[in-house]
């Protein structure tokens, strides 16, 4: 796309974004205050006994006793300044909380999603290239395998076989517990523990982008242009590279860029399964004590990830589809 | 058990003997110094801050960085800490504690009399709703000199010194408090106390770190250079982390039940259900006395019968914990051992519950009730499948509904609900952790009170009359027919009386040499090489 | 000897096809510096010979029998790399669709600098391209070779392909049908290129086509194939002058033809007049830019009773949208729409209910103009059912009715896939007719169709509109089927109707520069179809 | 209908997952008869391998036998999915029609919304509304419709969206048919195919967002399912391998019939492949 207009296709895609993060906090906002039961009755149950004094001296300390959209204001007006409230529960600012836990999911669902993109669209490509043969059906029956097992079982089985039986890979946690290391062997260290959760994760996307991969490379493979590349007399390698896989990939990243959102949601189990510290499990417990303004927080902050990729997903797209302006 | 009155009484003199109880029971080994204690916490806790926070996780470690002026024995007998000496005026009204003078906290500021009629009158007041309840008796808190605290009490309160261990009434420094909302001082993020261990660092979702602090009061104490508290969320990690020998101590709910068999197999690993007498957690199935059949007494006495209590602590807890035969645990002070409960005899439910006159429909069924599956791990769930499995055989249909922690708490605070499981700890005397659940005056909308709205004048006469009663004969008779009587009309269905495994490593001394196990100071803990 | 020899090719279909081979036997030659043309309707097997010959036939389709030579060398037994490096080097190939034919992400300097590179041309490729494409007529090559595909017309891409097909100056150029996806004005400006590169450089060109006027256009030789057999070849005067085979002569007779007769202009009553009649398309979204593009506007017309009135135009000159408008498919923004006098534009759904059966349309795509789930006899007897005609009597009138379009009355209970493209527009003629309309709308009826469908077609459309005294708004690109078929025709260009008139007048002496333009692009303009009896009819 | 079958049974995956699912639905229909009683029953010891004292499949941590808890967790599994997944349908096509037929500001507002429900990662927002209305059947089954539903309203768009431009729903328009009456006897039977193999695909998403649910405690307590025995499994996998692999192994099997059939549905509805197969000449 032509570079000058670059900045207004940023501007009209920020405020698009903007808009749609401001509706996903209301929404948000609106629906986890529609869940029964309220921080102040949690805290006041698990702290072994309460009175009436003490629970309303928690709401009031949480703003609990303020209207509804008065909350909800003060709650629009802090993520705007980038604050997320007060964990009353944790005793800590939630933006604290959650850029605590979010590396370790970043770095899992960036190997989980670099592993699945680069082996589905290798696996995709290769099944295409050689469709009908042992290879093709191989790979198909691999990716439907995959497609139709679940994730946190994956994981389980995984654990089972390396961690139980085999005794090759650790199989929960993020880093040996105990273990002070440093530099390289600290990067080994969560690498071997990175492994297991990260193919547990990728496993079914992979196999999506396998089938999403195949199937478009098919379809590509039957456009006249590609015919023209046949007759231009380009070598079939190049054929695949330049002119089949390029267009085929079109689709891979429109769907990549939608599917990189419900990674966080696969996160969940697969944090919960491999004892991962991130944030998939940090809303899950936030979830288990009622902790509305963490539960917000990570909701933010998937949604805030989900945008970006799209964004990113669009711009990525825009250079390599010189179209896209025009279809606006 | 005439011994504990006398204990409460002339402690003093008894006092420099018993601190050497734990040292005693180190088997003859010189303490080691240096070493550091790789152990678990879970759930990571939200702040460390005794008052700020009375949850489970932060009773265990917060007690190294804090100390009260008590701590209790195995059966319960208090021992000096901050206090070295105290005693109590013969009316029962008013307590003279006398301090150590040579207690510092982290920051190096002495601790003084201030601080501990800070602590009581102020935070824990403010703060936590148990400590609140108890010292409002206080009439007056005074200091007749920097080390000296004398606090009158309205009326006697037999139980009163229980108070005052470190869990229920940790020693703050006022400086870092006075003036400041308590909840939101900088000394709630990094704890300062008199313990032996100081706070040095907290990364979130991964590990606490405490080390030794060198001006601890007791010369030559702790022996542990540091102790570092993994965070670590899953069940399964938890138990290779301590088979591998990453961690050395495990305590709490950190293992599940059923690995404790496996465990208890191992040669270098200990396993101890002792250390929660203090406590005595006791579990029962929560019955809303407002619900139609559930108001029955010969209902309750019905699946009273219908559960098998031995079946629930060997199968589902492993050992770990016994069948519950009173209100009042055996840990606790003034159980009645005579007292026994209804036993598992499905034929006498099915008489009792013929007799309310639920008779089983073409299904069987006699009756459907509903039950709110506790939120707190995976044994809980099972135990209330086992409960509905056990009370289809005699024509009860357990429905049961999952919830949220929270949900679970709210729908108890507001009543809302048919049965669910519930468990308390009963802080070593019934007037402080049986009552509540039991008398009239404390059916509220608030989770942990008498929520079932169980209500019976006689019952409400006697707790009070153990209450108010000032020698400890007089509150045991009470107790006794109390007893008696709430076993006959079982208002909640006992269980169990509960324990929680703590496993170490055998090199690990010390772990459990009160009757706070695991949750005390660790100042005598050491690692024999 | 020729520059291709194509002896006894013969190509298997899959099995369980309608017939064994995909071609069968083809012998030809193409020599250089001529065009030969194979011409033959869809499924003659033309583009398959055509494919044969650069070795690209579907892994599906194998060459069973057969020779093909190049300058001597025999292509059948090459390997797949020795017949890749003669593609694009020494035989080049240029397809029908221009739009699709262009890798969409690449410059298109890079794709013909591609064609260079790949047959060893090294860095000096991209050098050559701006001369390449300026040797093709294209504007401004400099920036023209750093633009994407997208943002050329139609027959700039065309030209595009041929830069690339022609960059190695290959001895033989195969083009599969290069005009038929472009409007008559560009398909003329490539037939001309076309004939001017192969002229220029002694190319010897492969023109595959189903177009007679433009075999009469620029064929040397012509081949002519049917169901995958060649049934005549010769010079291009003598076959289309002097057709032998009754395939051809079938063929060259349903061309339409015959110069616009002077017809009597008629007095009857005004059935239709638009007026001002305006629409314009609005693009764009909350954010994105916005564009509008006025597909239609001032236009103005009178349909009396009786007559036909063409619409005629190139594609994008907004004569779809002026007859969608009539029937309220499309809803103009401005003017009237007068139906016998009274304005249709601002009725609602309800109101104009009563005028749907008066005015009744038939589309031009046979394959996706009937509801696939639907029997024939239902599809054509819903429209009066909808108006309150029992469901016997119209079902019973829609079996009149397929007679009428000469089908047979077992068609009533098939489905519409079970017919051919020819058949199903009898149908939605058919359907059209059950409504028993005053005015019909055909929107471009035979473009879809073969030539010898098309002939059929046509002439039920007379036949019918002679019977039931029908008013007939026909929109076609083709200026023939218009000549042939129109009392009237407006010519439209850009949304607007630049003349309007008598058929034979306009045609005869165009007032405006675009009616010229148009009128001299119609391929074999110079050649009138000889009269032949149509032995097949 | 026959010829919907050739084409079906072309597809040999597709007629093994028919078989599967077959299988899968009658174990489900005779639960109850192979395994009489509750399977929440202690019926043994704990933690007995597979093929011990009459547990072809071994028993959990109560005695529980794992191969009852499968029969009886395919009903729920099936149940779950089915229901769902008509509950989707319904969301998605009705606002995927009005989308797509009636075009405009509708088009616009139906397709924000459903791009917003989008970019909520779908099964955080089902966890969250499992535990907003408590585990129930019902919840559960109400938080998967509400989180599948978009890709329905997508497709059935994007069909209505290029069946409304096709001539022959132009040429009913001309007929003179009613809105109604186009969308229901032109459009939807033309939109159908790939509705009923995303149905298809629908049903074993369904499926295993609810055994993701009941894995982490959100199912509904009252019922078997595989989800939950899988969940239950997890704590004491070192101990009873069995009692996770088999049920996971139920899960994959049916979700993998039902993508089977999927794939073969759309091979036997999808015209365009049967048009391929016909050959371009």
């Amino acid at each position: 796309m032509d570079p000058s207009k670059l900045p207004g296709f940023l501007l009209r895609r920020g405020v698009k974004a903007v808009i749609v993060l401001l509706a996903i906090i209301v929404c948000n906002f609106l629906l986890i205050h529609a869940a029964p039961g309220d921080p102040a009755s949690v805290i006041a149950g698990q702290s072994g006994a309460a009175d009436e004094k003490f629970l309303a001296q928690l709401r009031q300390q949480f703003g609990l006793d303020q209207p509804l959209h008065v909350q909800l204001w003060l709650y629009v007006k802090g993520v705007a300044t980038l604050d997320l409230g007060f964990s009353h529960r944790q005793q800590q600012p939630v933006l604290l909380l959650v850029a605590e836990r979010l590396p370790a999911t970043l770095l899992l669902t960036g190997a989980a999603f670099g592993f699945a993109v680069l082996a589905g669209v290798a696996m995709g490509t290769l099944a295409a290239q050689r469709v009908g043969s042992w290879a093709d059906s191989l790979i198909t029956v691999l990716a439907l395998a995959c497609y139709a097992t679940p994730l946190f079982w994956v994981g389980l089985m995984l654990v089972l076989l390396f961690g139980v039986w085999l005794e090759w890979l650790p199989v929960f946690g993020m880093m040996t517990v105990g273990a002070n290391l440093s530099g390289f062997a600290l990067v080994v260290d969560v690498g071997r523990h990175l492994l297991l959760p990260a193919l547990t994760l990728g496993l079914f996307y992979m196999a999506v982008y396998a089938r999403l991969t195949r199937a478009t490379m098919l379809e590509v493979a039957d456009q006249d242009f590609v015919k023209t590349a046949r007759a231009k007399g380009v070598p079939e390698g190049q054929v695949t590279r330049r002119h089949i896989l390029r267009n085929a990939l079109l689709p891979v990243i429109t769907f990549a860029g939608i599917q990189a959102g419900q990674l966080v949601g696969g996160a969940i189990l697969v944090e919960t399964v491999f004892a991962w510290p991130g944030i998939g499990r940090l809303a899950f417990e936030a979830l288990l004590a009622r902790d509305y303004p963490v539960l917000m927080g990570v909701f933010f902050a998937t949604s805030v990830m989900v945008v970006a990729f799209n964004l990113l997903t669009d711009l990525l797209y825009a250079v390599i589809d010189p179209r896209v302006e025009v279809e606006g | 058990m005439n011994l504990s009155r006398r204990g409460l009484l002339a402690a003093s003199a008894t006092a420099p003997v018993l601190m050497r109880v734990g040292d005693a029971q180190a088997q003859g080994i010189t303490p080691r110094r240096g070493g550091t204690l790789t152990t678990i916490l879970q759930p990571e806790p939200p702040v460390l801050q005794i008052g700020v926070n009375n949850q489970g996780p932060t009773l265990i470690a917060a007690p190294k960085m804090f100390n009260g002026l008590l701590r209790f024995s195995p059966t319960l007998e208090p021992l000096p800490e901050l206090a070295k000496s105290w005693t109590i005026s013969p009316d029962g009204k008013e307590y003279v504690f006398n301090l150590v003078d040579n207690a510092r906290f982290h920051d190096g500021r002495p601790m003084t009399a201030d601080d501990v009629i800070f602590s009581i009158m102020r935070f824990h007041t403010e703060l936590a709703p148990r400590a609140r309840a108890i010292f409002s008796l206080i009439d007056s808190c005074t200091a007749p000199d920097a080390h000296t605290v004398r606090i009158t009490l309205k009326r006697a309160f037999q139980p009163f010194l229980l108070m005052f261990d470190v869990t229920a009434c940790a020693i703050v420094p006022k400086h870092l408090f006075d003036g400041q909302d308590f909840r939101q001082a900088p000394a709630v993020q990094r704890p300062v106390g008199t313990g032996p261990f100081r706070f040095t660092e907290w990364q979130r979702g991964n590990f606490i770190r405490m080390d030794r602090f060198d001006g601890y009061w007791k010369p030559n104490q702790p022996y542990l250079d540091t102790i570092i508290w993994r965070i670590v969320p899953d069940s399964q990690s938890r138990q290779v982390a301590l088979e591998t020998g990453a961690v050395q101590l495990t305590s709490s709910g950190d293992i599940e039940p059923f690995a404790i068999p496996g465990l208890r197999a191992r040669p270098n690993l200990e396993v101890r259900t002792d250390g929660w007498e203090y406590f005595a957690p006791l579990s029962w199935i929560e019955t809303n006395h407002r619900v139609a059949p559930l108001a029955d007494v010969r209902v309750r006495q019905a699946i009273s019968h219908a559960i098998d209590r031995n079946f629930i602590a060997q199968r589902l807890w492993f050992g770990v914990g016994k069948p519950a035969t009173s209100p009042i645990a055996s840990a606790t002070r003034f159980h009645d051992p005579s007292v026994r409960l209804q036993a598992y005899d499905p034929r006498a439910a099915q008489q009792l519950l013929d007799a309310a006159g639920l008779r089983p429909n073409a299904q069987g069924v006699r009756t459907s009730i509903k039950h709110l599956v506790l939120p707190y791990g995976e044994v809980w769930t099972r135990l209330s499948e086992y409960l509905r499995q056990s009370l289809r055989q005699v024509g009860i249909n357990l429905e049961l509904e999952s919830t949220d922690a929270g949900a679970w708490a709210r729908r108890i605070g507001n009543w809302e609900y048919e049965t669910s499981i519930n468990f308390l700890y009963q802080f070593g005397d019934p007037t402080l952790g049986v009552e509540r659940t039991y008398v009239s005056s404390n059916i509220q909308r608030v989770t942990f009170t008498n929520t079932g709205g169980y209500s019976n004048p006689a019952v409400d006469a006697l707790f009070l009359k153990a209450r108010e009663a000032v020698t400890a004969d007089e509150r045991r008779a009470a107790f006794s027919e109390v007893q008696k009587l709430l076993a006959s009309e079982i208002p909640q269905i006992w269980l169990m009386e509960m324990s929680f495994p703590t496993i170490h490593d055998r090199r690990l001394r010390n772990v459990i040499s009160t009757g706070t196990g695991p949750n005390a100071s660790f100042d005598d803990v050491f690692l024999a090489s | 000897m020729s520059l291709l020899t194509v002896e006894g090719l013969t190509v298997a279909l899959p099995p369980g096809a309608e017939r064994p081979h995909a071609i069968t036997d083809i012998t030809l030659q193409v020599d250089r510096g001529e065009i030969l043309c194979v011409v033959g309707e869809s499924g003659s097997g033309k583009s398959i010979t055509a494919n044969a010959v650069m070795g690209l036939l579907p892994k599906a389709l194998p060459r069973q029998a057969g020779r093909i030579l190049l300058e001597g060398q025999e292509l059948t037994g090459l390997g797949p790399e020795a017949l890749r490096r003669l593609r694009g080097d020494r035989m080049a190939m240029i397809f029908q669709e221009p739009m699709t034919a262009l890798n969409p992400l690449m410059r298109v300097g890079d794709q013909i600098a591609e064609v260079l590179e790949v047959h060893g041309a090294g860095a000096r490729a991209r050098d050559r391209v701006p001369e390449l494409l300026a040797a093709v007529n294209l504007p401004d090559p400099g920036s023209l070779a750093r633009a994407h595909p997208f943002r050329l017309s139609g027959g700039q891409r065309q030209r595009v392909m041929i830069a690339m097909a022609l960059a190695l100056e290959p001895a033989l150029l195969i083009a599969d049908e290069p005009t038929t996806a472009l409007d008559v004005t560009t398909q003329m400006q490539i037939l001309r290129l076309v004939r001017e590169i192969q002229t220029r450089r002694g190319m010897g060109v492969m023109f595959i086509t189903h177009d007679f006027g433009v075999v009469a256009e620029i064929a040397d030789r012509v081949v002519v194939m049917q169901h995958g057999r060649i049934v005549e070849q010769g010079a291009a005067d003598e076959v289309l002058n002097r057709p032998q085979h009754p395939y051809t002569r079938a063929l060259i007779a349903a061309v339409p033809h015959g110069a616009p007769q002077a017809r009597a202009a008629m007095a009857t009553p005004v059935v239709l007049a638009a007026q001002g009649v305006a629409k314009t398309y609005r693009r764009g979204g909350w954010f994105g830019p916005r564009a509008t593009v006025r597909a239609v506007h001032d236009a103005d017309f009178v349909l009396r009773r009786g007559e036909t009135l063409g619409l005629v135009g190139e594609s994008g000159s907004g004569k779809s949208t002026l007859a969608r408008c009539v029937v309220d498919l499309v809803k103009p923004e401005a003017g009237r729409m007068l139906f016998h006098g009274q304005d249709l534009r601002p009725l609602s759904r309800a109101a104009r209910k009563p005028f749907r059966q008066r005015i009744q349309m038939v589309f031009q795509d046979p394959f996706a103009s009937l509801n696939p789930r639907r029997r024939v006899g239902e599809i054509i007897a819903e429209g009066p059912i909808t108006h309150g005609t029992p469901r016997a009597a119209a079902l019973a009138r829609a079996r009149d009715l397929l007679a009428l379009v000469q089908l047979d009355p077992g068609a009533m209970d098939r489905y519409p896939h079970e017919f051919s493209g020819g058949q199903r527009q009898r149908i939605g003629i058919a359907r059209a007719l059950a409504m028993e309309p005053e005015l019909l709308i055909a929107d471009e009826p035979v473009s879809a169709l073969d030539v010898s469908v098309q002939a059929q077609v046509l002439k039920l459309l007379a036949d019918i509109r002679g019977r039931l005294g029908l008013t007939m708004l026909f929109i076609t690109h083709d200026l023939r089927v218009a000549a042939q078929v129109c009392d009237r025709v407006a010519v439209m260009q850009q949304g607007a109707i630049v003349e309007q008139g008598p058929t034979d007048q306009v045609f005869g002496a165009p007032r405006h520069p675009y009616t010229r333009q148009l009128l001299d692009s119609i391929p074999g303009r110079g050649w009138t179809p000889p009269d032949l009896q149509d032995p097949q009819a | 209908m026959s010829d919907f079958w050739r084409r079906y049974a072309r597809n040999k995956g597709a007629v093994v997952g028919l078989v599967i699912l077959i299988l899968v639905a009658l174990i489900a229909a005779t639960a109850p008869l192979i395994f009489p009683g509750s399977p929440w029953d202690m019926a043994g010891a704990p933690f007995l391998p597979p093929g011990e004292m009459g547990m072809l499949l071994g028993s959990d941590s109560l005695g529980r036998d794992v191969a009852a808890g499968i029969a009886h967790g395919a009903r729920v599994s099936l149940l779950v999915g089915a229901v769902s997944t008509v509950a989707a349908l319904a969301v998605g096509v009705t606002l995927g029609a009005i989308a797509g037929y009636l075009g405009g500001l509708a088009d616009d507002l139906v397709m924000r919304f459903t791009e917003f429900f989008q970019t909520i990662p779908s099964f955080v927002l089902a966890i969250l509304l499992v535990a907003i209305f408590t585990p129930t059947l019902s919840s559960v089954v109400f938080a998967i419709a509400i989180v599948s539903w978009p890709p329905v309203a997508r497709v059935v768009r994007a069909e209505f969206l290029s069946l409304r431009s096709r001539e022959f729903v132009q040429a009913a328009e001309v007929l003179g048919k009613s809105r109604l009456a186009i969308v229901v006897t032109d459009i939807l039977p033309n939109a159908l195919s790939p509705i009923i193999v995303l149905a298809s695909l629908m049903v074993a998403t369904a499926i295993l967002l609810e055994s993701a649910l009941s894995f982490l405690g959100l199912g509904d307590p009252n019922l078997m399912s595989w989800g939950f025995l899988i969940g239950s499994g997890r704590s004491v996998i070192r101990i009873a391998w069995w009692m996770s692999v088999f049920p996971g192994i139920a899960i994959f099997l049916t979700v993998l019939a039902l993508n089977l059939v999927g794939e073969g549905l759309s091979d036997a509805l999808n015209p365009r492949l049967a048009r391929t197969r016909g050959g371009k000449a």
